[in-house]
């Protein structure tokens, strides 16, 4: 095992202008706030986005000005509404939006885990969402070899960077995520580069104990960094819920174009430390 | 009848009752993201009739005790007392076996051969209103044996002549096999299916108040009315209770504002 | 959640004559031998039997005379040499053998599992198990519609009955596996019907204590039968390693030519209690 | 160099020095079924020049502390206080994405171009022998960049100038791609490579006290023997105590049998 524990600023310059990233966690819960907050202040630009249901993390990289493009299978802020700065960047064509659908977006990732090109799935065809112009990934329509059953071939998306929150991990990278899973072990083994941040650094000793808690294996991953709060203002299980309230006022700032007041109290000024 | 110390039934209520009544016992169910009514109509179902329904949580957990709902219909919480995790691509996966009973979805815009839109509004490479995107929509629509669509504001504007993007496939883009499976719309006004031959909408049954003309004329395609059109069953004092229990702050409200 | 605690008995009745069978664990390792020979008592014929590794649970399913075909990416007893009885039945054609390899049988199961028709894998050309002839599943060289690239397609292996031997479950169907799961959770969501023996019945509340811990959940099990011992000679961690002096005897009767006295002693006398 | 308190060199013990030497550290090294070998040589490689390589058992631990070796390669004692566990399908998507870098596979036949035999000896349809099974060989042999094959009982009906069956693809089964993969034989006698432009098997090394013209003697085809052939290095004694730590009841031995 490899020592891969790093700071949140050198973890951050692992994720280049340009690439594709993905994050863990869904809507609310395990968003890696902290990085994504840190890749802001860095200034990344051109990201490639992709998840199944992001929400937050998604939205303040577009609102920070990191991102150039997006494919999701639902991009909102659930019963809250819109993502404000996605709605904005995305009709203002300041972003290229592609529509995709969770299951695609599942299946492409698991593609790239199980390291194939593309892997089939059921349903989609029919659907306005087969025709719309390619950004990232793709679809193609095929037979199935034995029983000639249409199906909808997903081409493999293999993120150029991960970036997880969960809530342990040890110094080499093994990490143990409590409660939901969601994608992250998938995301964690399709995409080239994986950063862990979590709320706590435990010794080696804890996952021997209990390996039967580990989700992701040392191998896997490529920086671990210790942040508390991490997920903030999303959940993280077992450690903290959802601030509803602050991500209401997240959306009213935006809405009300005062989103620059926001990153300044909320993203700049706590890099100052 | 409106006895001491039963709730008065609102709109919310209705909805979620008739959407709990789409539950069969023994049923695997599933709810995605935005989800309160589908949460709320499952924890009704499985603390009524349908006790030993299969509750699959998009927040993860496999039966859970749902205590009370959230802004987010992810949120870990909804997970309480679980008997399993089930990751969705694990749920998906079930759907793809054809194992998944029923499942809930939403709907920005939907037509008369159930077409729904849930992507963009407008030219999608020019969108004029960008919509949230459809989730698991365009996979589950056609290949799940029961689909229930939930619509909270009854209007022409989301009932309209032709949905300006597919994202769901109504019947007239399914397969010969897919037009077997079931889709249900429950809206705020009534109940609408399509258990007729050529698949298109038909009234079902009307909430309590609202006239079949009322509803007619806030859709924006002729829909089937047939002779004898009952009315919505009242959410029972039971149901409202488990409603009132699970929601206190109201939760479920938000999207009929 | 439905019961479906049952009894040994009435749960090897859900396994018929010419059925598909697979069997948990791998080699000598939570094999499901009480419900092996519980089959074997009720003189099952006519099996077809798949899995990546098995050793002693099919041997004795050969020996007992249930099977007439089997597929396996290997059957031996480990380094104590060939499973006598497939050897012996394999070599007089008794049995037909489809040489399979792991990946391919792991992928079939899982194209199963994810309700694929079939599933691409990688590796596998140019070897002669290509062309073996056909008995269970098989294998159709394929490009990938996206890059071209040369991969075999597996046809889903989806059983009639999955037989799967855990630590503990609840009168439910819900199951906990301690320690490897190999492929037992795939194997879970493959097969049509999913019976599971355990050391241990617990109460619901345990997994509700504990939910993370739950490998199989109930809507994927149709029986449950307490097994104490369910695995002997096999181990079960957590509870007994494996029996080898047993093992060896098992093996040493075999080629003898003495697999009768072994039946008699160790499968039907047991049966009679 | 006997000294005292050093134990006696076995030829198990001069494969497993040699097989651990295979192993690289930061490698990702696999082992499967019916492999003491592989499982001594990997826990040798870890705790003398390889102590970062990931350690995947096929008994599904990873980084497992190997304490004694049992009859069963998959015993799951053999995951004695592993960070985690990886399941076998999981360990193929790593092969399958490239970033398994080592498998260590055994043969009972072997020919020139390194196509091995572990299905059946005579016609498939009708075998005289009925082997084992490939087990992942005829899967990872042409898709690993490195695979390690050990054998037991150097001899001419193992090593053969053709093989009954191709289970594992040697070099004139592969694409140009898989060309480039390294396939190393380590067997009772000495160490056997294909690093020549033909890719057919070359000696790389005898073991102490073998001559090249006894191994060529036990080889059912023509190796490639390069004028200067060093020994294989002796195991240290330290590598001895760990096998001998291992394997108190010499497991290791049963193959040699």
């Amino acid at each position: 095992m490899r020592e891969v524990l790093t700071t949140l600023e050198d973890a951050a310059k692992m994720v280049k202008d340009d690439e594709l990233v993905t994050t863990g966690g869904a809507t609310f819960h395990r968003a890696p706030m902290e990085m994504v907050r840190e890749i802001v202040r860095q200034g990344r630009r051109g990201l490639n986005l992709v998840d199944r249901e992001p929400a937050i993390d998604f939205d303040l990289l577009i609102g920070g000005g990191c991102v150039s493009k997006i494919r999701a299978g639902m991009l909102a802020f659930e019963v809250f509404g819109l993502a404000p700065n996605f709605r904005q960047k995305a009709e203002a064509r300041e972003i290229v939006v592609k529509e995709g659908a969770c299951q695609p977006i599942i299946a492409g990732l698991r593609a790239a885990a199980m390291g194939l090109p593309s892997l089939p799935v059921k349903g989609l065809i029919g659907s306005d969402i087969m025709g719309v112009s390619e950004v990232i990934g793709g679809y193609k329509q095929v037979e199935d070899p034995f029983t000639g059953e249409k199906m909808v071939a997903v081409r493999a998306i293999e993120p150029d960077v991960a970036i997880v929150h969960a809530q342990k991990a040890d110094k080499y990278g093994n990490v143990r995520i409590e409660g939901p899973f969601y994608e992250d072990v998938i995301k964690a083994k399709a995409a080239k580069k994986v950063i862990v941040t979590v709320e706590e650094i435990i010794p080696n000793e804890e996952f021997r104990k209990m390996p039967e808690a580990t989700t992701i294996p040392h191998f896997l991953v490529d920086a671990v960094v210790e942040a508390p709060k991490g997920a903030y203002p999303a959940s993280c299980f077992n450690y903290y819920d959802a601030d509803y309230g602050h991500i209401q006022e997240y959306m009213k700032w935006a809405n009300e174009g005062r989103f620059e007041e926001y990153l300044n109290q909320y993203v700049y000024r706590r890099g100052e430390r | 009848m409106n006895s001491e110390g039963t709730p008065k039934v609102e709109i919310p209520d209705i909805l979620i009752s008739a959407m709990a009544q789409e539950i069969n016992n023994y049923d695997t169910v599933l709810h995605g993201v935005s989800s309160p009514l589908p949460v709320l109509a499952m924890s009704v179902a499985r603390r009524t009739h349908a006790p030993d329904m299969a509750y699959v949580s998009g927040a993860g957990g496999v039966d859970s005790e749902v205590e009370q709902i959230f802004p987010s219909s992810f949120d870990p919480r909804l997970n309480r007392r679980c008997v399993a995790y089930f990751g969705l691509y694990e749920a998906f996966d079930l759907a793809q076996r054809g194992e998944l009973n029923l499942m809930f979805l939403g709907a920005a815009q939907i037509d008369r051969h159930g077409n729904t839109n849930l992507s963009v509004i407008g030219d999608p490479d020019h969108p004029k209103v960008q919509l949230p995107g459809g989730a698991a929509t365009a996979f589950l629509m056609p290949i799940t044996p029961k689909v229930v669509i939930w619509i909270t504001r009854h209007s022409g504007r989301i009932f309209v002549k032709e949905v300006d993007f597919v994202t769901g496939q109504g019947y007239n883009h399914r397969t010969e096999e897919q037009r077997e499976n079931e889709l249900v719309v429950i809206s705020n006004l009534g109940v609408m299916d399509f258990k007729n031959d050529a698949r298109v909408m038909q009234l079902r049954s009307v909430h309590p108040g609202v006239s079949r003309e009322a509803i007619q004329e806030k859709t924006g395609f002729e829909l089937i009315i047939p002779s004898r059109v009952p009315e919505t069953p009242e959410p029972t004092s039971e149901v409202l209770e488990i409603i009132r229990q699970l929601d206190p702050e109201g939760v479920r409200r938000a999207e009929f504002k």
